[in-house]
């Protein structure tokens, strides 16, 4: 079915299908959509990555000497807020799952595509208020505004980050809204649910948590800006409030939320590590099983965050064992994919030492969850940098691996170009080594007991925070060289043909880059989801 | 803390000589677990690498496999889990007899009062050996009384007291840091924690001669003529107060509440909200007229007014 | 979609219960029952919801997947009411635990 | 293939079942969005239970059962108007969206003059709150979530207008058959959603304690 080569230039496909900037702002194309997303994710991942760096340049030396100390707790709160709301949660689903979803399934696109063009304009929206927020002062509550602080107390634009938020959160609702009825309604002839992509099967549980998590962090943070302008006492303690209230609801939403960030990931890993091994995946059911019941677990286990909080003690215990056992699916999806590697024909190709990057260092985040959910140990771990480290090593060492592999992995798709190899594979080795250069220290420095969102700190955990500071370094060399050489070869790339990889994917089946409505006729699908036979030779 | 790198936090209390053989079971099982994958993955890269001549066998799935590597990491965690929670459960009650010190957190320092009455201000001088119950609450923003070398952390809360406890075993003297976000000054909201031996610390505790809590509280019960209802014999109007410490309160409206610390401070401030069986709602409010620390010295005063102070409790490990 | 038809009929008669329901509802809250007041007010509600979502929503003759999402709506909110109020719920009435195992 | 199909869907059946499903999911983001707020007012609830019904019974309850009663006809009207949709008489339907409206507007009326009767009682929340009663703090809290709720509810109302008003232009041009009516559809689920909402608001916010 592979047709030979066309000169990109001369066929029509969706990037030279129409010109003008009004074709791509008003587009109701997925693929386009993906893209807008693309560059405008790219922009805000730059913005939250230079806050962490004068972040980290400041915690050099313990005095606090390069900044003020209000300065300083708008630059952490600023990354965390930019970084997770406008890079972590909308990263692959909005620009991967946007573009392949579709595809994935055989359809010419996902079931509303007006809602998904809405949803980036509200995402656009969000983060220009939250820009405006940044340039009027920032905001210096960290990203959970615990009140009384974020509500009483702080003298800083809570109110307009919070509209910010607000409004991207109902860009991540359309976007799992669109995904679940897409799968559930558009699957192309023959694609039964266990012939889907393992993609799709993460994008799914991934949409489910969007749409029933989001709203009730939309309805807090109107809370808590209700409480900021006419002080009415819903979490002022002094006026019969509750602050843990607080943390119940906006827990409610952000773990699930760290379930939405790494999900994807997890479905770009099963097709990366499936694809550059040539192997079936290793229990195909049990990791697609496996997302649905982080999805669903991942609801049940809020209150580890609020150990020392002011929890009851019965509630700590029943929260400490649901922790638990929402890590096992994790296990399952980590045993499995290392399973796939047996016997494979592994190639050594950028995205795939980005997955077994993915791997080695989503397993110790994973690992260091549990230290977490032990009550005991979360009681001296708890506001330390063992939990910075534990969710940089999920978010940085997992998340954003996975995203890198997934654009140079469908790439060649994308933009119907490769990407240099030589280059792809010593930005991933530089990040890798950065990565962990950065925050495996801040595991040591959170079991010595030294505090999270410190201005200044004690001289004798200083040796550890210069090695940190080093690996950041490193690592933003690192983020800066694909965003070099993708750029570059948009021009220089060699022209990729419909599937560089030989992978199995329905979206490697038809042209890249794709024609608008993505196949020619839509594609009947008879053999089951990674059918890398014999028959099937590895290199082309 | 002494000066200078270091690797791993000093042990100074019974408590953080159990969490950290705990630490390192979950380090032991944890890092075995990270090394046995990472191996696994450069073993099978560097093996089935790609190479022309090999095309990859496909392996079939294997339920038995799936189960394994299913039961025996949620074996693992349920271990993990007995453990964390029985050690956490142990720590969680003060013993009887401890050091009562009382701790108020305020926007970027903690005021600190012994028993005695000696006020600190972002220093705490414990004696080594014996058990040391704070009790603390927030005056403003949420903090978080933390002290790396005893493995201990609590949020201090605006509007409730919350208790915690610790044996220093070993003289010295620590990090106090807070540990919950509070605003510009959360990283100066530091202190010491000063553990002396017992000789020493009563000198250090005896050359003060200010009033006690418990006087203080009498002073102001005074002062402000709550006695003027609550002691002379007007029964009809005001119940008394004594021995009333740590037992079930009738109230007007039938429900039944503990009288706790969290209680006389209600019963100052909103007095109308948990009145007493057979009493009027007649008590007028103190809000804005007692500080903190005013509240906690007549807390003292009404405590040393019950003498079987009743809080539940069990013997010291 | 819901190739039968609901006639006006069965509109007008489940406009009917629903009138009536409010009529109870509003009658039974003037009657001491103490705490039986909020449970018997909730039950009533959830059966005018329910009633509503069959019949003016076409609940009844649309697919079932339809079914399970309205039921993982309501089972989501459970989620949450349940293990935020059992926080609450232990902090007020359950004593604090003194000794777990000896 | 006639165009109310969109380019993206095989056939009407499928865009239809297509849509049907996105509205529901929507309709489940709502329901949490709104459980947000009935949680901070079970808890606030059960931790001032007298406060809560002293508020509460404060509240007219005249008002509220009318607008209750309001609400369930503009349902009615609302189920009607899908009826004639399936029925493919324009008349018919503008008639009962019309009237829906009108209802939907009715309750709004009355609500807003519910708001004025606080303002002038001195009753919002905040600086100038006056109660006479014990414990005015608690009880504020109580008229928080009273204004926050009916006031969230409100704006659905308001947006539940602004899609009538499209429904009725739509219809007025003549966009609806029998066999493609799926936005009178969606209408109505809104519309029925927004109503179990004050179902459940009322008996909770103004049926607390009568009895006292």
């Amino acid at each position: 079915m592979s047709t030979m080569p066309v000169a990109i230039y001369t066929r029509e496909h969706y990037l030279n299908a129409s010109y003008g900037w009004k074709s791509w702002l008003l587009t109701r194309d997925h693929k386009r959509i993906g893209l807008l997303y693309l560059m405008s994710i790219t922009f805000f991942f730059f913005l939250g990555g230079a806050f962490a760096t004068m972040v980290r340049l400041e915690l050099m030396t313990p005095k606090g000497d390069l900044f003020e100390a209000e300065t300083y707790n708008k630059l952490f709160s600023m990354h965390g807020i930019v970084m997770v709301f406008l890079f972590l949660i909308p990263s692959i689903p909005a620009v991967l799952g946007n573009f392949l979803v579709p595809m994935m399934i055989g359809a010419r696109d996902l079931a509303f595509p007006r809602l998904n063009l809405l949803s980036w304009y509200l995402y656009m929206i969000g983060g220009v208020f939250t820009l405006w927020a940044i340039v009027a002062g920032g905001v210096d509550t960290g990203w959970t505004f615990y009140t009384p602080y974020s509500s009483l107390f702080s003298n800083t634009h809570v109110v307009l980050t919070v509209l910010g938020i607000f409004v991207v959160g109902f860009s991540s609702i359309l976007t799992g809204l669109n995904f679940i009825v897409t799968i559930h309604t558009m699957r192309a002839p023959g694609m039964t649910w266990f012939r889907m992509p393992l993609f799709l099967w993460s994008h799914y549980a991934t949409a489910i948590i969007m749409v029933l998590a989001t709203p009730v962090l939309a309805i807090t943070l109107v809370l808590v800006g209700v409480e900021r302008i006419w002080r009415v006492g819903i979490f002022d303690p002094a006026i019969g409030g509750d602050p843990i209230l607080f943390q119940h609801l906006f827990w409610f939403y952000s773990h699930p939320a760290v379930y939405i960030m790494i999900l994807p990931g997890m479905g770009v890993v099963s097709e990366l590590i499936t694809t550059h091994a040539r192997k079936r995946i290793f229990g195909y059911s049990f990791v697609a099983f496996a997302s649905l019941a982080i999805a669903f677990i991942g609801f049940l286990v809020w209150g580890h965050h609020m150990f020392v909080a002011g929890e009851s003690q019965y509630a700590s215990l029943m929260f400490s064992v649901l922790s638990f056992l929402v890590a096992i699916p994790s296990a399952i999806k980590v045993f499995n994919w290392t399973a796939t590697l047996y016997k494979g024909s592994v190639s050594y190709d950028a995205p795939m030492l980005y997955a077994m990057g993915f791997i080695g260092l989503f397993t110790i985040g994973g690992l260091t969850g549990l230290f977490l959910a032990t009550i005991a140990i979360d009681v001296h771990l708890h506001d330390t940098y063992f939990v910075v480290a534990h969710f940089h090593y999920i978010m940085v060492g997992g998340m954003v691996m996975a995203y890198l592999g997934g654009i140079h992995n469908w790439w060649p798709k994308i933009s119907g170009r490769m990407y240099p190899e030589g280059w792809a594979r010593l930005a991933a080795g530089i990040v890798f080594i950065g990565f962990n250069l950065t925050f495996f220290p801040q595991f040591v420095l959170g079991y010595l007991g030294m505090p999270r969102r410190y201005y200044a700190y004690a001289d004798e955990f200083q040796v550890l925070n210069v090695m940190s500071t080093a690996g950041a370094s490193i690592l933003a060399v690192g983020y800066l060289l694909p965003m070099i050489y993708l750029i570059w070869s948009l021009k220089y790339g060699p022209e990729a043909g419909p599937n560089p990889w030989n992978a199995t994917g329905l979206e490697w089946q038809t042209l890249s880059p794709p024609p608008p409505d993505n196949f020619e006729e839509t594609p009947i699908v008879t053999e089951p989801a990674y059918n890398y036979g014999p028959d099937r030779r590895t290199s082309i | 803390m002494e000066e200078g790198f270091r690797l791993i936090p000093e042990q100074a209390s019974a408590f953080a000589a159990r969490y950290d053989m705990l630490y390192w079971f979950l380090t032991g099982v944890c890092g075995l677990f990270a090394l046995l994958i990472v191996v696994l993955i450069i073993v099978f890269a560097v093996r089935y690498r790609r190479r022309p001549d090999r095309e990859p066998e496909q392996t079939n799935d294997s339920m038995g496999l799936e189960i394994f590597w299913s039961v025996i990491p949620a074996i693992l965690v349920m271990v993990m889990f007995v453990w964390g929670a029985d050690l956490y459960l142990d720590e969680t009650i003060p013993p009887a007899g401890a050091e009562d010190i009382y701790v108020v957190g305020k926007q970027w320092m903690w005021k600190i009062q012994h028993p005695n009455g000696r006020r600190e201000i972002n220093e705490l001088h414990v004696p080594v050996g014996r058990a040391v119950k704070i009790t603390h609450t927030s005056q403003d923003v949420i903090h978080s009384f933390y002290i790396p070398a005893f493995r201990i952390k609590q949020d201090s809360v605006p509007g409730q007291y919350r208790t915690m406890w610790f044996e220093p075993t070993r003289p010295g003297q620590y990090h106090l840091f807070c540990a919950e976000y509070c605003g510009t000054g959360h990283s100066r909201m530091i202190g010491r924690v000063v553990v002396m031996e017992d000789m020493e610390y009563q000198t250090w505790l005896g050359g003060y001669t200010a009033e006690t809590p418990v006087e203080a509280g009498r002073k102001l019960f005074v002062d402000l003529d709550c006695a003027s209802c609550h002691e002379s014999g007007q029964r009809q109007r005001c119940p008394t107060l004594g021995g009333l410490y740590g037992t079930k309160v009738q109230l007007a409206d039938g429900r039944t509440a503990l009288f706790d610390e969290t209680y006389i401070r209600e019963s100052i401030l909103d007095p109308k909200a948990k009145v007493a069986a057979g009493f009027q709602p007649v008590m007028p409010t103190f809000r804005g007229q007692v500080t903190e620390e005013q509240i906690l010295a007549l807390i003292a005063y009404i405590k040393s007014l019950s003498p079987n102070v009743a809080v539940p409790e069990r013997s010291a490990q | 979609m819901s190739e039968t038809v609901i006639q006006p009929r069965t509109y007008l008669s489940i406009w009917g219960v629903l009138l009536a329901l409010l009529a109870v509802t509003v009658g039974v809250a003037y009657v001491h029952l103490a705490w039986l007041n909020p449970v018997v007010a909730l039950s009533i509600a959830v059966i005018k919801a329910v009633i509503i979502m069959l019949y003016f929503m076409h609940l009844r003759n649309s697919p079932r997947l339809v079914w399970v999402f309205v039921g993982a709506g309501f089972a989501w909110l459970g989620i949450m009411f349940v293990l935020s109020l059992g926080d609450y719920l232990a902090r007020q009435y359950l004593p604090k635990p003194t000794m777990w195992l000896p | 293939m006639d165009l109310t199909v969109a380019h993206q869907f095989d056939d009407a059946e499928q865009q239809q079942e297509a849509s049907t499903l996105g509205m529901w999911i929507f309709l489940a983001t709502e329901i949490l969005f709104f459980g947000g707020m009935f949680l901070g007012y079970t808890v606030y609830r059960a931790m001032y239970p007298h406060e809560f019904a002293a508020a509460s019974s404060h509240l007219d309850v005249v008002l509220g059962t009318v607008n209750t009663a309001v609400l369930l006809c503009s349902s009615l009207t609302m189920a009607l108007g899908v009826y004639s949709a399936q029925l493919g008489s324009r008349r018919m339907l503008a008639l009962c969206l019309g009237l829906t409206m009108l209802l939907g507007a009715v309750f709004l009326g009355i609500k807003f003059y519910e708001y004025y009767q606080k303002y002038e009682e001195g009753l919002i929340p905040g600086s100038g709150f006056t109660w006479a009663g014990a414990n005015p703090n608690q009880t504020s809290l109580f008229f928080v979530f009273y204004f926050i709720m009916t006031g969230m509810h409100a704006l659905h109302m308001i947006i539940g207008l602004g899609l009538m008003t499209v429904l009725v232009l739509l219809t007025r041009r003549g966009r609806f058959t029998p066999s493609y009516y799926t936005p009178v559809e969606l209408g109505g689920l809104y519309w029925h959603f927004v109503d179990i909402v004050w179902v459940f608001l009322f008996p909770l916010l103004y049926l607390i304690d009568r009895s006292s």
